[in-house]
């Protein structure tokens, strides 16, 4: 393992301090319990959008704290979900009379520890709703599994949210407008070599040479399928169509496309990706009408990239295009 | 406890190490920062009664553990100092409702059945055995022995079965062959109850 | 070789592809000679800023192309500098009578192939400059090298530039201000693990793992030492020791930081680095004004870092905070 | 020239293999696909004066190759076509003639002196040489077979200095032991031309 790191025990608190020296303007980082708050919170009559999850997935979802996006996020040890202390934290500091809504990704973990932060910010007296996105199509037996878990589709959720807050929704219209979101973003990521968690000191799983790993979650997790390395184009489509599939997504559908990209692959590729995905799109009739690439919801230094899809309304539209101003999003303003 | 500290950090890369096999490869940290933690706090504040000390447990594993077990195992130590309220000294009928109580927190909160390759495998025959061994009147250490042995034999039991909650389930078919790093936790932690009860560390 | 790819011979054209798909309203992409140009050039009466390079440092430099930075990127293969065609061209397309001033790197293929397309373009009857920027202090003997490389100063310096050229500084002007910051930046970088060339197949270089290779540039090409790895309190002083010592930076400099990761280094590391390197800087006096963290200019999935520093003053903070919009920076806007 | 670019396509990995080491591994990339546009180019319309080939290299060297070897052999050929003129069938004295303008070319580009380990290493030495045979009355297959082995001891010869000019100058001491990539791809290109003029291939 080589990582530019001091102490494995230590990554989390120092990159954090890292990124509150590095967002004065935008931020404020508590260490204990680990929050990372807008630096105006909290915001008298808004609804205060909280998310969190283990570390480990940077820019998500610190990177998304501030205007028009989170108010607050709760980084857990590297790839483990926050405890419920971290979570109430984050409630106190945001709570701006209007009560909190929480985004949680579906993973066991995350969803029992927000569930008792829930109970315990509701003791404070703090109105909290929670919304659990699930747009992974890679877990197929939902019935049989912890469900689907959350993937790519969170940064978007957080973004039209994020922006709805800003402008006054209330946590009833908040909560609806997410589980609307939920209802119709669905990913797919797939990895070609896996990150190594900074305390275990081993990649999370070891593929072959002309191996990919299909399906893979965001915690290193091994996905469903192991499969030989195909072109490109293969490699786009066999995340592209079981997307389609699913939602399912028709010729005159619009939509936005996410290209995101797992950490340690570069930008050139997923440029590649997300021209093919683009194309396929086109072929299909469905009309990309807004876009992201990037490395935004990450597994560590994994290689490998996943799609997003979220089907769009002009309502949607209006919330991605609205102003944000985060460490990682940023536009009008 | 803090037996159980010592045994958690001498297993956390083998426990790690079931997990990066079927889950994401932390549990052994999880496990052994929770318990690391759990020490300390003793050292400035140790409750007297059993019950407090399981309350103790509890709170601590909550804040401190994160992840899937966090929770659980904060639940299931949370009904277990409920159930033993403030007895002073435990005797094995009560060791046997805690245990139960533990058992039904942690279904309560992960709604695993048993066979669904989670630590539920390792604590629902573990409780059988120390309900049985409480009828037939045995002492603490005996029923902490076979609620032991009961644990380790259910967690042997998960390498042949399909995950069907938690993290391994995204893996399918892939799941079998290894065992649940939950279910072995609770193993080493019941393991090593006996083992103080009986004297033996 | 494991890359998101088709072809190794298309895999600069087909992301020039997907990055145009990406960005329809900033960039249009031509690519025969290939060039990236902002949607709305030329301006009439703007010094076109261009400046171009290698392909596999995404976003670097098609990322930077749009208001308030770059009029036009020329991409040459994975490595390898632009040809004067493309630098022809990317002049003919951006030319708003006001002149080009070309931004290149210090390797001895760009300033070659920029200098014949200087020639070409002064031909075409376009006034046409070129600052060379070398930024690189790993490079210490520049009397018996080729001198020092440019690298990650380039960013700071096409965003400087590019913003008084589209207040409507002219040519002189540019230039002049492009001199002043060549002058006093500084950069150096350090490799965990090289990239692949996609057609070379192998790592620009192999370490063992506890090496690192201190003084990397960003064509791949090794460094000057190879050292046994450290914490990451002694990586980050051991980058900004002789960048300070060079300029030299002293206590009261105000300062931009810049901590860039080489494409293959999760967030998670870059902040804790960035962290350290705030207050190493602040143990000296420096006062960090300004501050950039992330992947900007890598070379492919390089594991790594590099620290630039800019010393600051009022101008050119101004230019920095001004309004920008391209693909890989944006604020303002 | 078809040969040239068999040639080079040849030897595509040993190329990029040398420039790994010292470089950032393109060169055999850049020279072959020079040379493969150059096939192209003169499949649709082929200059009939040895003045109008060179001249056509050159200019498709220039704006295929890129990297530092694309205007350095641009304006090694364009130098040569310029010497040339056109003539139409050239004899020893002219080709020895372009061989210095063409290094002339180079070393007014690039600034390297012999010794820096560069391609003016192969190119120099093959340059003396051929002015020796042109005087010595040898005709141009001699001359160039004479110019062939004097770049190739030129090239051999970089293996043991300090790289000074170029990519591989940023290695120092290290870049020791190392051909330069471009002084073995002037010296398979002398070679080429030699065994082409003589009838070999
Ligand atoms: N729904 C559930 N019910 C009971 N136990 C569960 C459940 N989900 C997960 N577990 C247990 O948690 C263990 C994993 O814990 P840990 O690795 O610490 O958390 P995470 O999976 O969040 O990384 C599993 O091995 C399993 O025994
Ligand atoms: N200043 C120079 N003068 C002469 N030849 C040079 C000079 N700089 C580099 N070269 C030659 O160019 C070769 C490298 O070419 P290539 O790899 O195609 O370009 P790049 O170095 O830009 O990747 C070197 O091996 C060397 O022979
Ligand atoms: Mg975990
Ligand atoms: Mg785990
Ligand atoms: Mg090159
Ligand atoms: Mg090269």
């Amino acid at each position: 393992m080589k990582k530019i790191i001091n102490d494995p025990s230590t990554v989390v608190e120092e990159s954090l301090k890292g990124m509150a020296s590095a967002h004065p303007d935008l931020i404020e980082v508590q260490l204990d319990p680990a929050v990372v708050v807008r630096a105006d919170a909290p915001v008298p009559g808004k609804v205060a959008i909280i998310s969190g999850g283990g570390a480990g997935h940077e820019p998500l979802h610190g990177g998304f704290v501030g205007r028009g996006m989170l108010d607050a996020a709760c980084p857990g040890h590297v790839f483990t979900s926050p405890t419920p202390d971290q979570v109430q934290a984050a409630v106190q500091k945001t709570d701006g009379g209007a009560g909190a809504l929480l985004i949680v990704k579906n993973y066991t973990g995350d969803v029992l520890n927000f569930e008792t932060a829930a109970e315990l910010a509701e003791a404070d007296g703090v109105a909290v709703r929670s919304v659990v996105i699930d747009d992974d199509v890679a877990v197929t037996d939902s019935l049989y599994t912890a469900g689907r878990r959350g993937v790519g589709g969170t940064l978007l959720l957080e973004k039209v949210v994020g922006a709805a807050a800003e402008r006054g929704a209330d946590l009833d219209g908040c909560e609806a407008l997410a589980r609307k979101v939920i209802g119709q973003v669905r990913s797919m990521g797939l990895a070609l070599a896996a990150g190594t968690v900074p305390h275990a000191g081993e990649p999370g799983f070891t593929l072959a040479d002309d191996e990919i790993e299909l399906g893979i979650g965001i915690h290193g997790e091994p996905g469903r399928r192991r499969v030989k390395i195909g072109t490109a184009d293969e490699m786009v489509k066999s995340l592209l169509d079981p997307i389609l599939d699913d939602l399912p997504f028709a010729a005159g559908d619009r939509v936005l496309l996410f290209t995101n990209g797992m950490g340690g692959t570069p930008l050139i590729e997923l440029y590649l990706a997300h021209g093919i995905a683009e194309r396929l799109l086109a072929e299909r009739g469905i009309v990309v009408e807004r876009r992201l690439v990037g490395p935004f919801v990450t597994s560590l230094e994994m290689q490998g990239m996943s799609l997003t899809l979220l089907k769009l309304d002009d309502e949607l539209v209006e919330l991605w295009d609205a102003p944000v101003h985060t460490a990682a999003l940023r536009w009008g303003v | 406890m803090r037996t159980a500290a010592k045994v958690l950090e001498e297993h956390r890369d083998e426990l790690s190490r079931l997990d990066r096999e079927i889950g994401d490869g932390d549990h052994g940290e999880n496990m052994h920062r929770g318990f690391a933690a759990l020490v300390t706090a003793m050292e400035r504040d140790a409750p007297d009664s059993p019950g407090g000390v399981l309350k103790l447990v509890a709170m601590t594993l909550i804040s401190k553990v994160g992840g899937a077990a966090g929770p659980l195992y904060g639940t299931a130590f949370l009904r277990a100092a409920t159930a033993v309220k403030d007895t002073g000294e435990l005797d094995a009928p009560t060791v046997a409702v805690a245990l139960r109580a533990a058992l039904d927190g942690v279904v309560a909160r992960g709604k695993a059945e048993r066979g669904d390759k989670t630590m539920v495998d390792a604590l629902l025959p573990a409780v059988l055995a120390a309900e049985s061994a409480a009828e037939r009147g045995e002492d603490v250490p005996a029923l902490l022995r076979a609620a032991a042995d009961a644990a380790a034999e259910g967690a042997d039991s998960t390498v042949l079965v399909l995950a069907r909650k938690g993290r391994a389930s995204y893996l399918g078919e892939r799941s079998v062959g290894h065992m649940d790093p939950g279910a072995r936790s609770t193993a080493l932690l019941l393991r090593t109850f006996a083992d103080v009860a009986s004297g033996h560390r």
